[in-house]
């Protein structure tokens, strides 16, 4: 089977890139994002979840959370390249919102087959957040581990490392029972369910433990049917993330660059230097290797299933590394400004660290395609 | 990966009779020893074999599809990359010209007269005339415009002098694209292109000798012009234009010009036991194949990870080609062709390097040795590497190139 | 690795009182948070108490033991280290006052007069000073040299303007040394060294003003002069000889001086929980302790072949430190002493970044979540490496030195 | 335990040292090397063992291989550190000789509790050269494996990777019996043993396999007994090996810095650009920090030995990727020159990539320090 030359990457999609890209540029440039998430640099402060609910609205309107939910769910059923485009944008702004979350989500719902997964992805096309709750205390990524446990339909237990759980209205929970692990929608102001937020790094987005206590819980993917929606969807959200940090790692190579070109030192711009310029223009290779990387996974889904999951974790293998690169090299070559809480770089140095172990880093990524490449070490 | 989809018509008539015509005519296994690439072509028997593949080849309409047919091309528009894909597919040897058709035939198709154009073009792509490139000077490696050899105008012709080096197959040319200095005013705009002839007057003003590589492998030389009198004809744009002309060579060296390269390959030569050698994924093989400290390397978890990071280092390159193709998804249209030299050669010097530790004590051994892992083909890929990282702008100025064309940023000098 | 072996008599005798009077007063667990170094240092209690450790350690003779008794030290030779040792094995607190014992203190004490170092040193020694560094200014981070701050000499006195930042420690500093300009007419030996007043004068002719790491943590300062109107006497070595004597200071921040610099520590704070954070072996621990992708890290043999590289890179450092001493084995006597900050350096941040996989998911989480693993120390660690990455000379620069002052390459500018 | 802050390199080794150096300045000059060991360039050509016998005959009156036999078995009984420094001084001047071999069969026979190991070692202090043969087809480096086999004091099969075997007198064998691994003791002339020479890509050592048909062997180590004499004496084989890459680093430096500093291209030294600058530091601070590794590890092999394995390990370790590194970078910065086979600089980049698989490449060395640092993965 063989892709489009194209990555699948029309016109459509082409414009819906395009007119984020205009939203981000007059919603949030990186100055208002400093202001919005950065007001308290209290190294104890209190945990805080910062965003801007208004623009979400904006974006539900744009209709930019129906692009990748079916036409026969409610949605427009663009390809998973249109939303990774949207997402390689939203890493550019660092923009706190249940974007990403919920096209994660969107994605394992797509793999469910169940008229409850169908309405939930309805409610998404329409703007419903939601979010991924299937995670457990070890931080595995494996789809057959969970720590929450279902019995009749309740479910108990906690789910952890829960992205963007504040900003989330619905949950997609993985729990396990006698039958096997089935996926879950859950409200998140269902009772008995406690969002204890995690203090993170990251300034740009929210994360938690959640607690289930006997809560009520409505069934998308039967027991023992959720691991395999959850390992179809992966490929998606590791290009999801990856583009994110395509995106971020442009801002830094941009800003930076552009530090570089006009920062004098020993009488010349700092991008005289090989030292400064050569390793800049080795973010660059990173990030245009990590972004082909991603469109290539992003379209094998489309297109060529079979393929997907080995592309994908090439894809999040080279963003992670990237990510890490280019988010070191930034606060390097801006010297002492840009180790300062004032400048805009940390924004985006601290969303690239938590990205890059999101879903797996590289060394992860990597351990998974040899076993797919070259099957399990003896 | 092939592109059936998306095929204009054109093109989808041109891949079926490319299929057909490979099916019926592939040359198979070589009788003599075939290198890893043109540029190692020493063997007088290794070339003659080539010649005929590439004259076969040219013939059934494969190589030069999109140059005029005036120019002896087969006057079709992007067809060039549908016979690559599948003279790559049908695993044939490579084409032996690869100066000519890479570097020269662009730059005479752009630059130079009709008349020379219709003498030289049909020959360069049939490979019947072998071409050479006199850029690099003793003085001259990667700073290019630092060119000595000096053509004087006398009459209708121009009488050349200097020493050119690094010549690759400059003993199996006919012709030879030169670079060099009309004028001591001006380091640039001093300089002029010319296309001169090499065979035939070899010991008339042409001296060719060989020069030994570190791998013990000859292949390329050094050209000592002496009073050579070459026909105003072969002057390629202005006199002073030299360095612009040049600049239409590189574009194409680097995978960045308008024409698209014919290239073919992907045949697997006898001489290459064991693993191919060349590609991220043959290092799989030959970690399968290969004994590292008493045990398969391929179980090795720390072995994998090097293989894997250079898997992805080469499907992204692969993609990068691939995406210069969608402006939607180029924010600058050079970025990602100028990265290719740089990358190219630098996966490829990496690739070879892991061999020896996925070969542990095997890698000691080289082409000499009955025993060596994959018959010594990877510690002799890994010394050709640093060939091409060196060479057409060693590596640390592509850098340059790109962070000042590309970032913007000041130039390091 | 401790060094008993060949310690001289005086030595040894003083190595006995060292380790007698850290066994009897030892200050144990401190009752505030200590940070991770003295440059992170912003609650007034943590620096009292670290205080009241080095008042009484010098009072003991565990610090400056090799100053002249005359300018408050011990009068001994090679003892320093001797403490150093002992209280490093005694996993004491580090000592606040840093930058007056590794900066202020050898450059007073090569280029001040008697009176001043009378003056100084003591205080300077028991801590009750607190001295900061006056050297970066906006305009001149690795570009030393480029001071504008202006010294202007008004009859016996010298007033002072401009403005200094990254100054650490200078919301607690007595003093402060200075590099300013006294000439506009030549770069280098437009400069002058002085020694100011910080504290003594605060709002009456200088202002200090905290900047905030991106860490969140304060520390560090920003100081402007306004008319700071300085005695002459606190002038070090000639007007216009401020470069050579900075070289002093360099040259002992970067471990490459005379006068070894007192240092304690080793003390693993109770806000480090799980794993002690900083040192390589101390990775062992963290990948026994964290589950990466829900395994233990551990056991993943790529994570242990990137914990051993860094292990090794450490231990290779240390042994640099010692091969130091043994004259027979340095070709260039600055050979390994110019590589201390930049080695030291580029290790500790490479060692904190590989936590962040050690961790996995857990290193998503920060010092203000009770569940990050050990406490978050790893994620600050390597923020914070980043601020002695690009201090005092930017590593790109350290590498300009090393190249030209011991390959005898030419310079990059 | 503790070690000497000089690392035991006192006087003594110091003037050893400097002999060393004096002899190989005065007696074998890179270009000597090179018209030595380059003079057929034919990448097909026929396999030779080339030196300088008479340099041979001169070290051993020297006494350069007494160094490290004991004074009971007839030697000078000098520390580790002595013959590491003479091995750095080899690895310099990229000497071809059966030195460093007949080092490494000193160290084993050292840890051979037996007179037939005496006897030997007092005759390699009087000049007369030794082997390993301890390897076997698949080049494991572990001491249990070995394709030879031994009855009733004869042995028979096959040595593979034996260093110098056309230079050694004697081989040292590992060979395995119903009893376990002993260590034998054979000329090279012995009846029945056939030296197959190698074709390898290093000029200046050979290499060969040696077929053992019912040979005679002397035992030095009793069958069972041959395995802890090779693992005590590994460290110092590795420091040996490390030291080696250290000097040849060290040439590759200076040649490479001083070509850097000379070598004009676009109207500056090429050393003026960092891109060539920073590099070649990096290479002074890998060499630096192998070297410091391998006198502390080799130190150590006298004065702790607990601790001898685990620093040597490092030493070989940081020694093997600092010769990678050095070799690459030396050709690369040499330009076109560096890559033809008249310039000295392949001959150093061979000998470094053959040495950094000898004996275990970085890779291995450190899989071997986890476990013993961190114990057996589970």
């Amino acid at each position: 089977m063989t892709q489009s030359k194209n990555f699948g990457f029309g016109e459509d999609e082409a414009m819906l890139r395009d007119a984020a890209r205009k939203f981000f540029a007059d919603n949030c440039s990186a100055n208002k994002i400093h202001t919005q998430v950065a007001h308290d640099s209290n190294i104890h402060r209190d945990i805080e979840c910062i965003w801007d609910r208004s623009l979400w609205q904006q974006i539900c309107e744009l209709g930019w959370t129906a692009a990748c939910v079916p036409e026969a769910a409610g949605g427009i059923g663009m390809p998973v390249v249109a939303v990774i485009a949207l997402a390689e944008e939203v890493g550019k702004a660092a923009f706190p919102s249940p974007l990403l979350s919920t096209f994660n989500a969107t994605f394992v719902l797509r793999e469910c087959d169940s008229g409850n997964a169908t309405t939930a992805l309805g409610e998404i096309a329409t703007g419903k957040s939601a979010t991924l709750a299937i995670t457990n205390k070890r931080g595995s990524w494996e789809s057959t581990d969970t720590d929450v446990a279902q019995v009749d339909g309740k479910l108990n237990g906690m789910a952890y490392f829960v992205q963007d759980a504040q900003k989330a209205e619905t949950l997609v929970v993985a729990a396990s029972s006698n039958a096997g692990v089935g996926l879950y929608l859950v409200d998140v102001s269902s009772t008995g369910l406690t969002i204890i937020p995690d203090g993170i790094i990251d300034l740009t987005r929210d994360q938690a433990r959640i607690e289930f206590v006997n809560v009520d819980a409505v069934e998308v993917a039967a027991p023992g049917t959720g691991p395999a929606a959850v390992e179809k969807a992966m490929p998606a959200i590791l290009c999801v993330t990856a583009a994110d940090m395509v995106g971020s790692g442009e801002w830094l190579l941009q800003t930076t660059t552009e530090y570089a070109t006009t920062r004098v030192q020993f009488d010349r711009p700092l991008a005289f230097f090989q030292a400064v310029k050569h390793p800049l223009v080795n973010v660059m290779l990173a990030i245009d290797a990590a972004k082909s990387l991603t469109y290539n996974a992003a379209c094998a889904i489309d297109e060529e299933p079979d393929n997907a999951e080995r592309l994908a974790r090439m894809a999040k293998s080279a963003a992670s590394d990237m990510a890490v690169f280019s988010a070191s090299r930034s606060v390097q070559f801006h010297g002492g400004i840009g180790f300062t809480w004032e400048c805009f770089v940390h924004i985006f140095f601290k969303r690239q660290m938590h990205n890059h172990v999101l879903y797996g880093d590289g060394k992860y990524q990597r351990s998974k395609l040899a076993d797919l490449l070259m099957g399990n070490a003896a | 990966m092939s592109d059936e989809t998306k095929d204009t018509p054109e093109q989808a008539e041109f891949r079926a009779h490319c299929q057909k015509w490979l099916a019926e005519n592939h040359p198979g296994q070589p009788p003599v020893h075939i290198p890893q690439g043109a540029l190692e072509l020493s063997d007088p028997d290794a070339m003659e074999w080539l010649q005929q593949w590439q004259k076969s080849a040219y013939d059934a309409g494969l190589v030069g599809c999109d140059y005029a047919k005036a120019s002896g091309g087969g006057g079709m528009t992007d067809c060039q990359s549908i016979a690559n894909q599948e003279m790559q597919r049908a695993k044939t040897p490579f084409l032996p010209n690869i100066i000519g058709m890479g570097m020269a035939a662009p730059t005479i198709y752009f630059h130079a007269r009709e008349e020379v154009k219709e003498e030289l073009l049909p020959r360069l792509l049939s490979g019947e005339d072998i071409w050479c490139q006199g850029f690099s000077e003793p003085g001259a490696g990667s700073d290019l415009a630092n060119q000595q050899t000096f053509a004087e105008k006398k009459g209708d012709s121009w009488v050349i002098n200097g020493h050119k080096v690094w010549t690759s197959l400059a003993h199996f040319a006919s012709w030879m694209i030169l670079l060099c200095r009309t004028s001591k005013d001006d380091k640039y705009n001093g300089l002029s292109y010319f296309v001169v002839p090499i065979e035939s007057v070899m010991g008339k003003g042409v001296t060719v000798r060989p020069l030994i590589k570190m791998t013990g492998e000859t292949g390329f030389n050094e050209v000592i012009f002496e009073d050579l009198v070459v026909e105003d004809k072969y002057r390629l744009d202005e006199v002073g234009a030299g360095w612009k002309v040049a600049m239409t060579t590189l574009a194409h060296e680097r995978g960045a010009g308008l024409l698209v390269t014919p290239s073919a390959g992907g045949m697997v030569t006898a001489e290459e036991k064991g693993a191919a050698v060349g590609s991220a994924s043959s290092l799989i093989d030959l970690a399968r194949q290969s004994y590292r400290n008493g045990k398969t390397a391929a179980d090795d978890a720390v072995i994998r990870d090097a293989v894997m990071k250079l898997i992805i280092r080469q499907e992204g390159f692969r993609q990068n080609q691939r995406r210069i193709g969608v402006k939607a998804l180029n924010d600058h249209p050079m970025r990602l062709p100028l990265q290719f030299k740089l990358v190219a050669t630098e996966i490829g010097q990496d690739i070879a390097q892991l061999a020896y530790e996925i070969e542990g004590a095997g890698s000691s051994l080289y082409v000499n040795d009955d025993n060596a892992p994959a018959g010594g083909q990877w510690q002799l890929a890994y010394m050709n590497s640093f060939g091409i990282t060196i060479a057409a702008g060693a590596n640390e100025v592509q850098r340059n190139i790109l962070g000042e064309r590309v970032l913007n940023m000041p130039k390091s000098k």
